[in-house]
């Protein structure tokens, strides 16, 4: 494997949360099986809200919303990023961003198997 | 020689029984007189209500209402303070308060003495109620017991999230014997300068709503800002749990009210509607008020009314109509209101949980306003024999009074305090939180 | 005069007090009859007990079941419905439902009157129970108003999580006065259709709980399902909180059945073991259900087999023996079990927290079985004068007449509601959760 | 006929009326005698708030301290075995605890009988109190019910997080038949062994504590360490949970205590002031043991305190002043203290949530501290005809019978669940939790 | 675009919770107005805590940090990481890290923008 | 630093939950001193639970995870995944993977230290 040229990317997609199952669903018609889900905050051009307790007025400049990290063989990639592209799209501020890294090694924890065949 | 105005005047009549001229006749009476069953349960399932609102009421109520790292040492602080309250109150508490040997001359009027640790107190001591009845000493003592526990408790709502808790066990010891015990001698018992002028608290709206609020209040100026405040996100880590609070509020504080009667009577039953509709109003009006104000009616606002009604009708449950309790309860709610949220950000004191701006304030409220509600044109119980402005007047004095006396007492118990145990956390463990820092543990792990 | 039947006819002899051709003799007794204080005591105690079903109880049974962003809603509407209820019934509830002029004629089967804004009420006022024994009208008036506003509160199950806070609370209003006070009117009152048809219903089958599932209902085909429902996951965001609220509306509900008493007698102490074994019977028998047809034995399971136990109790609690109790509790668990998670599903309507499925459905169970439970035969206190088919009769006719009552009024309450305030809160909001929609706070700030 | 001394005597009293050479002219007396409605009140507070305890109480104070996937296994198990228990004890339980029919001979000094499906209580059957007084049976059946069912879910305290519920069921039903109603009647019913030996156990310091804590001790051995006891991190998953029990079980205590006085008297009064203050220094003298020791004054601390004086100051409710009430509490919550902290992790056995730790060895220390301030020279209301060490010596007898009793009778029902139903959940559950495991829920879906 | 040399790159910087408004704002000012934030546990040098639960002690290793990911056009990487370092610096132990990785692309969901623009 | 042959890499690994302490102890051996955890939900092979709430039955596919991140320099990198995917291994399915990624900066806040000494 030549460095800087990865055969296996990482895709990580800021998706609104509601989107999960869908995009899921859609990746597993691409053939995607595995992918990491975690909880996180948006700040961006979407605003938040504000909340007031007791007369103590708070901007909650961040949104919630759902990083979906998602590591695929290089080839894959392109179909994986329009998939959740399209699926994620609401048309409305907030509705994500979709970065791709290259990833030098991939390894399966069971069996030791590496690279693609470790996705 | 008991006046026929009703007030919370067991201490009275139950010292009448021991003490001064009407000795000789009225115990032979007394010690006869057996408590009838009906009120003595009364009056413990009246006590057990005002524990609940202790632990776990109001210890969820100030709960909810800290960041999630002070959680554990609200409730502690709330739990233990009350259990010092309860031993201090059998120790020298009901002496001083209620006790059989008032000190003769102007003292009297501020204090009491004797039953040193319940000395004389028996299975068979009885205490009057404000007709013939007579209820079980014990249970007397547990009731007020109750009162003397939670009114230390509530003051913690001006000074949680920053002080230690030696400070605060030391602070709660002195100013119970300085402030509290002074303050419930002079409203409620015989011979009290506020009770012998003539003033009306049926349930604590003196002794325990403003006294806290403004010992709170006072305790936050000396103790100082939390760090943060009020630039840094403070919002309520669960406001579940003080809905919770003030659920469990609101329906030990039947036992606060009703259970002021002392009897399960028809005062009590008035005392029980009244509880029931000034704080429906108080709720629902305060959430009017932030409509009103532009705002959207929120959750904490319903709470925020609820209690600033249960505060205004204290004084005034056994002493007013239904309909004179929902204007009360409305009438705190909005002013309350406006002390919260428009006037406190103002001036930058940090009573953290507003036990000034709701407690406190609206405990002036009541106990004012039942100068009003207590008359009978306006359908309260009262026999128009002391008019309208004359009450008002009373009430104004002892409001003073308690104000003065509070604000002093506290000052003293907290300097105190502080040059004992030093007062504030550092300001490594406040950030930290007081929960890992003070007691090593944390609320929630999930 | 008086039925030998056991019904809570407190309004029928309160109101006889004050009205009709007994007026000059029995008022005599009236006004000299003094509340004994037991009587008044457990009274008041089951007052607070009821309270304690509505805050915190139902607000964490109802919120614990719903999603985080809609906690603060629930509890909100759950607070601010009762505290609604509870100003309406001392304006005009009280009147409508027990008040002491029943309308002649056709009319008076429907709704009384008098009493508006508890004119005439006083300290010595006394409602009479179903002995020689009386009990302080303003502890009736209260104990009632308890029961007004937990049925209210107990609609908002079908409806939470999408209908606006200000849609809600004009329902309420309308809803309480053209079908709560009527029904309980022809339930509970001398005069009443139902009462004097010779319908049982001991604590509330019908007036509380069939009433209060078919309105949920209703209102649930009107406001339309949540966004989302059936496909999206709903799962409850703290079983924690339902399992809080079940105790409390377990330990609550003494209040509501053995207090329908009236009185701390035997009746009481039978209504109060019967409140015991059948919601056991209940929670167990809804986890056997579960098992029997293959699923794992929930913990929502149990507390809903509990709610379907009490439910079903309620008519019968003074009716019945402890193991026509036990039946009834078991048996209401399982058609409630079937019908919630077998038929619901397929029909696809949204009555989110199954008001209808439990109260509704465990309401008509309990209220045709107490005409069963009810005869001697099977240990219950009926003397048998009334035949079984006949009562079950009675019980089914009773059934209906509340069915069609409350589907048309929850109907008119729920369209003119709408029209006024405009019914749901809009997509986004509803998405975004109501608690920061519509009150601007969230819940949980860990 | 009757003792002097004070003791949990309804039973005897009970029986008395429809058993042996008293039953003709008793009977006449018992059937006229009609409760009186303030004691009856009483009764069925009392009997509601044993109710709270257990729900939402224990299941809270037990279900905060276990691990997030194991809280609704813990409530559910909780709830079913108090509803299994409830069923039971009006099947076979009152029967074998309180029946009229005795066994003759030896056999009757260990169980009782008749009474079976509670065949022959009526709605004016009654039970006699300490006094002349009698209450509803109904009540009084009610009332030793929920002993039954909250000392059942105490038990669990020693296996939670491990054990299927089916056996959990299956050894309740075993444990409550051979253990809880056999030592109920040894203790508290005329004829029992410790009864006639003139053991002080006033609200069930042994039939409930130490019976529950030993088993909860030998069920955890016989069940085995939780995986990964006790290496792995296994903080409370919400000590605020945790904090409302401990709030929610003292409340309901008083149900507990005062109404072990069975009448609403002086007696109740003075059982109810010292369940406030021994349980207050039991709070603060486990928080003064733990700072003593180096270690912060912890929230758990305090919480495991207020229990620790609740279980000391059960047998001696009615039978200490209140300062002995304070030693007694402070001295079991010091106790408690080192052999939850010091010695158990020595001894290595995973009583889970010290369930022996705290109900066990605090109601040990409580059963023999009893025997001391019982006397009156230390403020005890005994009248001194039984002396200090005479009265402790039969203290510790009953002490080590209802050890031995309830050690065999836990092995027993233990080993027969097993072998029925199983034991523990595969390795796998108990790693993924009980929750899901068992019930196929999530307590928290934020 | 040319591989290993992204003109996009992705910042991670581990700082402590209660720096986050103040890091906001700072990069507001450099003209970053996207991140995403979560709340992670992070183990170092800094030492965690000692909790103890009725005589049952555990040593806390990991405190809590907040963990920023922000994907700047590569020109601005070095201000960026620049003014975190600036302001969240306490000069305590347990600061955080800055961390920088080569992006390979990058898109806005809602619109399809590549690259720079989908920042 | 040459880009795309970056002297320091950062470990992505997904570990089940109750693993973490024993790979951070190995780690410790092998001279690892700080890393950064997430909570996360992992979607894969590994299947789920069902959860029924009166009746309603949902398929819960994603199951808790944890996130390491790690950053090392380069000539660590292999030991620590060696170590990481011994110690995670129970050989049952939803082991989990590890990821490595070049890092092209690394800079300790507290100190402005970069590259391997930031670490
Ligand atoms: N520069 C950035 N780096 C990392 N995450 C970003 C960045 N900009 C935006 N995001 C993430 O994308 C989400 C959506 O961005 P936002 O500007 O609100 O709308 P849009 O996706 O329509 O451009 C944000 O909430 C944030 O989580
Ligand atoms: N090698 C590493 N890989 C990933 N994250 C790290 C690493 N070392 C430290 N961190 C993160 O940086 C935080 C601070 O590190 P620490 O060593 O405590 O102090 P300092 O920032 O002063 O060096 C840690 O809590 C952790 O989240
Ligand atoms: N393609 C992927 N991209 C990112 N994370 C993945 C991917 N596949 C699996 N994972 C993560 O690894 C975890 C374990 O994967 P799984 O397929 O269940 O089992 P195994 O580790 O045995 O292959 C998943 O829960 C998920 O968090």
């Amino acid at each position: 494997m030549q460095k800087g040229d990865a055969s296996v990317k990482l895709i990580i997609a800021i998706i609104k949360p509601f989107k999960l199952d869908d995009v899921r669903e859609a990746l597993e018609g691409v053939g995607i099986t595995g992918m990491t889900v975690s909880e996180v905050k948006g700040y961006g051009r979407q605003k938040g809200h504000t909340e007031v307790y007791r007369g103590a007025e708070y901007q909650v400049t961040m949104v919630p919303k759902l990083k979906l990290e998602i590591v695929v063989p290089a080839d894959l990639a392109s179909r994986v990023v329009e998939t959740i592209s399209q699926i994620a799209n609401t048309g409305s501020i907030g509705d994500g961003k979709i970065f791709t890294l290259g990833v030098e090694d991939a390894l399966r924890i069971r069996t030791g198997e590496t690279a693609e065949t470790a996705l | 020689m008991l006046k026929q105005t009703l007030k919370l005047a067991a201490a009275l009549m139950g010292s009448t029984l021991v003490t001064g001229a009407a000795f000789a006749q009225d115990t032979a009476a007394a010690v006869a007189a057996v408590p009838n069953p009906g009120n003595n349960a009364w009056m413990m399932t009246a006590t057990i209500l005002v524990m609940l609102m202790i632990l776990p009421g109001l210890a969820l109520f100030y709960g909810g209402l800290v960041r999630t790292k002070n959680m554990l040492s609200v409730m502690t602080q709330v739990g233990a303070v009350a259990c010092l309250a309860m031993l201090i109150w059998v120790m020298w508490g009901y002496g001083l308060a209620f006790g059989p040997d008032a000190p003769s001359g102007v003292m009297g009027q501020f204090i009491s003495g004797g039953a040193w640790f319940l000395s004389g107190v028996t299975l068979e001591s009885t205490a009057a109620t404000f007709s013939d009845e007579v209820i079980s000493e014990f249970v007397f003592i547990s009731f007020q017991m109750t009162f003397a526990a939670i009114t230390a408790a509530l003051v913690l709502g001006g000074i949680v999230e920053r002080v230690k808790f030696s400070t605060v066990m030391v602070f709660t010891a002195i100013w119970l014997t300085i402030t509290y015990f002074p303050i419930a001698h002079m409203v409620w018992a015989e011979g009290g300068l506020l009770f012998d002028m003539g003033a009306l608290d049926f349930a604590g709206g003196t002794v325990v709503h403003i006294n806290a609020g403004v010992s709170a209040l006072v305790a936050a100026l000396i103790f100082g800002k939390r760090i943060g405040y009020p630039t840094e996100r403070m919002p309520p880590h669960s406001l579940t749990m003080t809905m919770i609070g003030t659920g469990l509020l609101w329906v030990g504080w039947f036992g606060f009210n009703a259970g002021s009667a002392l009897e399960a009577d028809g005062f009590a039953g008035l005392a029980m509607i009244n509880t029931f509709v000034a704080t429906a109003a108080g709720g629902l009006f305060w959430m009017l008020a932030e409509a009103v104000s532009g705002r959207k009616g929120s959750a904490l606002g319903f709470c925020s009314g609820v209690i600033a009604g249960l505060v205004a009708v204290t004084p005034a449950a056994g002493n007013s109509g239904p309909f004179g309790a929902i204007l009360l309860g409305a009438f705190s709610a909005i002013v309350c209101y406006f002390i919260v949220t428009e006037m406190k950000p103002k001036l930058g004191f940090d009573d953290s949980l507003d036990a000034f701006g709701i407690h406190g304030v609206g405990g002036i409220v009541g106990a004012i306003g039942t100068g009003i509600v207590y008359q009978p044109f306006i359908g309260g119980p009262g026999d128009g024999s002391t008019g309208m402005g004359a009450q008002v007047w009373i009430q104004i004095v002892a409001v003073l009074v308690a104000i003065s006396w509070a604000a002093i007492g506290t000052a003293i118990a907290a300097y105190l305090a502080k040059a004992v145990t030093g007062g504030r956390v550092t300001a490594e463990a406040e950030r930290e939180g007081l929960d890992l820092a003070e007691h090593g543990e944390r609320a929630y792990n999930y």
